[in-house]
């Protein structure tokens, strides 16, 4: 967290500069099933970020020494198209996309139900075409639905999304000023169903009330972009094959 | 569509041309259909994406500032390149740069830079000392046919609704980026032994060489690429390059359209 | 111990589990002998040997004179990063930096960076021109399970060691770099259904999940990191946040006694 | 192409710079089997270029992947030397090599009858020890010659030519200024017995009209240089093993 | 050898800056079976050395294409840390750390004997913790140690040693002064038992009459170090596994 | 010469070395016929190419202007260093440098540095603002056995033909680098069970260690290098040692003859 300090990022009503309250999100869109040639895939606007995930596969897993025998392995690629930020992003090579890609990647194997394809892989490939903060959890959400939308069996739908604390205040899904000067950013990844937690990271300063504020907001809205997933693969489905 | 094995669809592909048909029913000549948007991405000073029948294409335009080359102090640079990322179809592998993607940048570049459609020495912000930095990014999302066309048409169309952002890096009000002229790229690909406009993800597994082309709004060439095993004579080519203008000439048409809206 | 195959262990470790035993014979909550020791490396400006188990972990500090970044002409910068080289065991292999090794000098960065113990601005030498980049390196040299915790507690303790080598870069005289806090790293691995802190080789070989918390002196988090395959519900997150307040501060006592001598 | 415009590459008699008529290319001096321990190679000396060709194959191709069931792959490294320019080249990975190696291996494998070797890998390594503007042509003739000597079957020999524009006259055989100068080049790669076209290439800025005529310049051309070609050819078999 | 020549790095009295003898060699720590995941180990603190080798293997050698039929291949990798150094080492890929390894494996070849393990790899990883002149060596002594304590049949023990020039006179195992602004360099890796060589580099100027006072006090000094080597392997053993 | 299978090679060269005789008629110590060629590259400030016996070598000099390290400000810099593309040979792959094409430009590196011939020191343009950096860059076309002398041959004949190209940079005028002096190598081979000089393609596939030998003009060793698997006693490299002093003398009369020319 940048937590620069001197940036004011509540007004005097309460309300965050962009006018949303403390625990409100930022407008979340989803199509399933964009992508022609995939055999899932899922286009998410949330708030100006704006993710694509394919997934190609169950297909063999090679090289063989990645195969699991009682299982699949989930491929999970996270990239940052080079125009997605304010500083163009050099192609290639980038600690921070290899961090978030295995973490990424470990979630979606513990949802996915990995034992119905032994020695197979499934690619699931994450594009970050706009970023406006939160962009781990909106691919996660992304490659939840695309998941979903090429028919692979899961425990649930796994949802990303986040919480924060600007100016000493736990608030629900950081935008771009808020977690450039904000105090703390949580995203996590949720089965909503279950309740239980897939994906987990945490950086700045919260103490353990702030930390269980910021997961209770974390529940309560990933409830909502539940609702918005599922939505979006009834409209797929309803609509027929594309 | 299942995927027919290569040597069966290359005979089908071989039978369709004798009778001048082709897989989807299109003519020699036609083009699936195009969708244009540009202004489509919240960071990209300029940016566009392109819907050509089932292939996707996103690019995006930013700048930055640098120093001048020593011999070329007062010009600034333009550099296009495409990411083949692993989403854009199942045979594409993660890893460095292949061959493929490092020409599709190379060929889309070529025919944007040597049709002069930017002036280097506009660029210029203190002579010697600093420039912009042009960078156009092609992002194949979905290749299923013709991405080298798509591509082009992508980048000239986010570069000519470029901002330079010159707030941002303290030099000035942003203004929009000249853009003098609008060059097309139009490929053709050997189907079944002769060439068709905008081959489909089929054709262009069971055809041979293809031809990139690009022209300028007289016409004139700027760019020209075969690439793949096969080879061509003077007088196909001299087919293809008339239906290269003609088929410029509408593809311009989408860009203008798209800038007026 | 020979090492059980993966099936065996994780039925072996499960049954234990059920009498709340582990395989070495340790509690739950109960972690391996540690000996910190530190200045134990002639180049490094802070350094740090960790002994943990048959974990053995080394970290260095250096500093380098750089340019600060625009935007941020009054702030130096912290980098810690982690190698794990083929010598830290049998597993481990060469070539480019593995996603593992990625991960941990990520993890163990942002714990130390977002504590705040270290004053960014209190790195500037002169304003816009020169500021200290801190490096901490950690070297695994024999990973036998925890691994984590041991290269957080070897960087930290490293860390609050290290001189500014002021005179070497003829700006003044040696300093001892001021480091506010002491940020601890604890770690729990799913091992037979349940969490255990301290995981030794074989409990991670058959174990899920892992957490990874950071804790400020005052009891704060300051980063955490779930990785591997497996799932957790918030009543077993709290639990193993209680046992990670104490142990953080126990670790933090070691750091403590170590600079006492 | 640079284009700078301000320079003068034609003199007042109307011929250019070096003393060269408008359709004359530079001196071409070709020699095969210099590389003892290849199967084929070949020097071509073109204007100041210098190009050494090696063919060794045909060879198991692997990794297996790469293989082709039903014919071979021509496997082409186009590389300059860090001493062939007058910037020193660092070593290693080159986007502009790289392309150049790609179309030039698909060039080679659209006059080599690919089929008489099914599984298998022609190696093709061209080295440009000095450049004096067009060197990817020279590397295509040195290549032919090289695959020749190597008595690899081919359906002719591929000549590489370039002709270009400079101060809007069309010329054939850029040297190094008129590249650096001139307004467009136009390199292409010639059967010259069947008059097909196996390489093309072009930037710059060419009329219809100017295409044809540079067209018409470098079929000229190719059947001039196919003659070297075929003498270097001749005096290697001539003169026996070496 | 950077030679500076206006550095002085002997004394009045003829000794040394750190009142070493002309051919006195730095003190010497070993132990052995240090490191509990590996086959065998060692650590060696040589003056202000500090080397760590592991031994892991034998193990199949793979890729195949790196299996000799009739002998096992050593993999060594020498890498230094980058706190070893007053200027931190960049990780990643290093010329000189790629020819140490190749050097440093083919002496290790020449005293292991290879034939015991046919088509087999043995890794041997030599990590400098911190450096000070002579880490090459140092590293040797250290590999050699491990591969003892890992029961790899050796047909001696390889020792690890240098001597130099500085002000024209020729010295036992150089310190980090000496190395700097000395004339000369000359490491090598000697077979106590059988006078043999496996392993030498040299760099400077030597007469060949300095060339072989340099060699009989490397030879000298082998043979102390090597008692250092055999009693670390004692203890070791006679301390019963760890 | 078709190869023999490496053990009935060894075989046969051992029986060989028995009655002092070698593959190729050669005795024990003689060369292979040795060409040598200066300023035969366009482009390259200095040049050279040896053909030596079937091996051939390529050697270019560039000069490049850059801005000394700050604690050699007077001192320019000297880099050679070798490439081994897969045209060289068969067994050549393509690939990042490989461990052998590291060492070979390393090892001819430390002659010529290590000899002095160059004064780092004439290099300074403007102190601490300007210097030289003279890059040698070997290139093997064809290695047919004892490519490390061909190279040191190649490099030090480029390096004494070398002109400083002040002009291009406009620092005044084109003048002749100075090089004190002419370091040699020398190499020899184990094979069939002896040293032997100047080993032929199959001599080092059927042989064992190698021992490079640098001296300079008075006959000092200015770099020594052991390669391969093998051992050697110092009677042995004595032995050698004579050899190599008499054989540098003749190769560099080689390039004084040449400069002669």
């Amino acid at each position: 967290m940048g937590g620069y300090g001197d940036v004011k990022l509540l007004r005097e009503d309460g309300l965050r500069l962009d006018g949303r309250k403390i625990d409100e999100m930022r407008p979340i869109e989803i199509e399933a099933g964009i992508l022609p040639g995939a055999d899932g895939s899922a286009w998410v606007k949330h708030g100006l970020n704006i993710a694509v995930a394919a997934v190609y596969g169950p297909m063999e897993a090679h090289p063989r020494k990645i195969q699991r025998q009682d299982r699949c392995v989930i491929d999970v690629r996270y990239n940052m198209a080079p125009f997605s930020t304010s500083d163009r992003i050099r192609p290639g090579y980038n600690r921070r996309s290899r961090e978030i890609s295995k973490v990424t990647s470990e979630a979606l194997e513990s949802v996915v139900i990995c034992e119905r394809y032994p020695r197979s892989k499934i690619r699931v490939e994450i594009e970050i075409l706009s970023a406006e903060a939160g962009t781990r959890c909106v691919g996660i959400t992304a490659a939840s639905v695309a998941l979903a939308d090429a028919g692979i069996p899961m425990r649930d739908l796994l949802v990303g999304v986040a919480s924060g604390k600007v100016e000493d205040i736990v608030v629900l899904d950081l935008d771009k000023a808020e977690d450039n000067y904000g105090q703390a950013d949580l995203p996590v990844g949720i089965l909503p169903n279950t309740g239980e937690i897939a994906f987990l990271q945490m950086d700045g300063d919260l103490s353990p009330d702030e930390f269980n504020l910021a997961m209770e907001y974390n529940f309560k809205a990933a409830a909502e972009i539940h609702e918005i997933m599922v939505d979006a693969l009834k409209r797929r489905y309803e609509g027929g094959e594309n | 569509m299942v995927a027919l094995v290569p040597t069966l669809l290359r005979q089908e592909l071989a039978r369709l041309a004798e009778s001048g048909a082709r897989l989807d029913g299109r003519g020699q000549w036609e083009a699936r259909d195009i969708v244009l948007e540009t202004d489509c991405l919240y960071n990209g000073e300029g940016s566009a994406k392109v819907v050509w029948g089932d292939t996707i294409i996103y690019a995006g335009v930013k700048f930055e500032m640098r120093t001048p080359w020593p011999d070329r102090p007062n010009q600034g640079s333009l550099m296009c390149s495409a990411e083949l990322r692993p989403i854009a179809g199942r045979k594409y592998e993660p890893g460095p740069p292949s061959p493929e993607s490092i020409e599709l940048g190379r060929v889309v570049d070529r025919g944007i830079r040597e049709s002069g459609c930017i002036d280097m020495e506009k660029l210029c912000i203190v002579p010697g000392e600093k420039v912009w930095g042009v960078m156009i990014d092609i992002h194949v999302l979905s290749d299923q046919g013709n991405m080298f066309d798509a591509c082009a048409l992508a980048a000239i169309a986010a570069l000519r609704t470029a901002i330079v952002p010159a707030e941002r890096f303290d030099v000035g009000e942003d203004y929009t980026l000249k853009v003098k002229s609008t060059p097309i790229m139009a490929s053709f690909t050997r189907v079944g032994g002769r060439y068709v406009f905008d081959p489909s993800a089929e054709e262009e597994l069971g055809g041979d060489e293809r031809i990139h082309i690009t022209l300028g709004d007289e016409g004139h060439l700027h760019s020209l690429q075969k690439g793949l095993k096969g080879v061509f004579t003077p007088e196909e080519f001299a087919e293809i390059f008339d239906v290269a203008q003609s088929r410029c000439v509408d593809l311009r048409k989408l860009v203008a359209n798209q800038e007026g809206n």
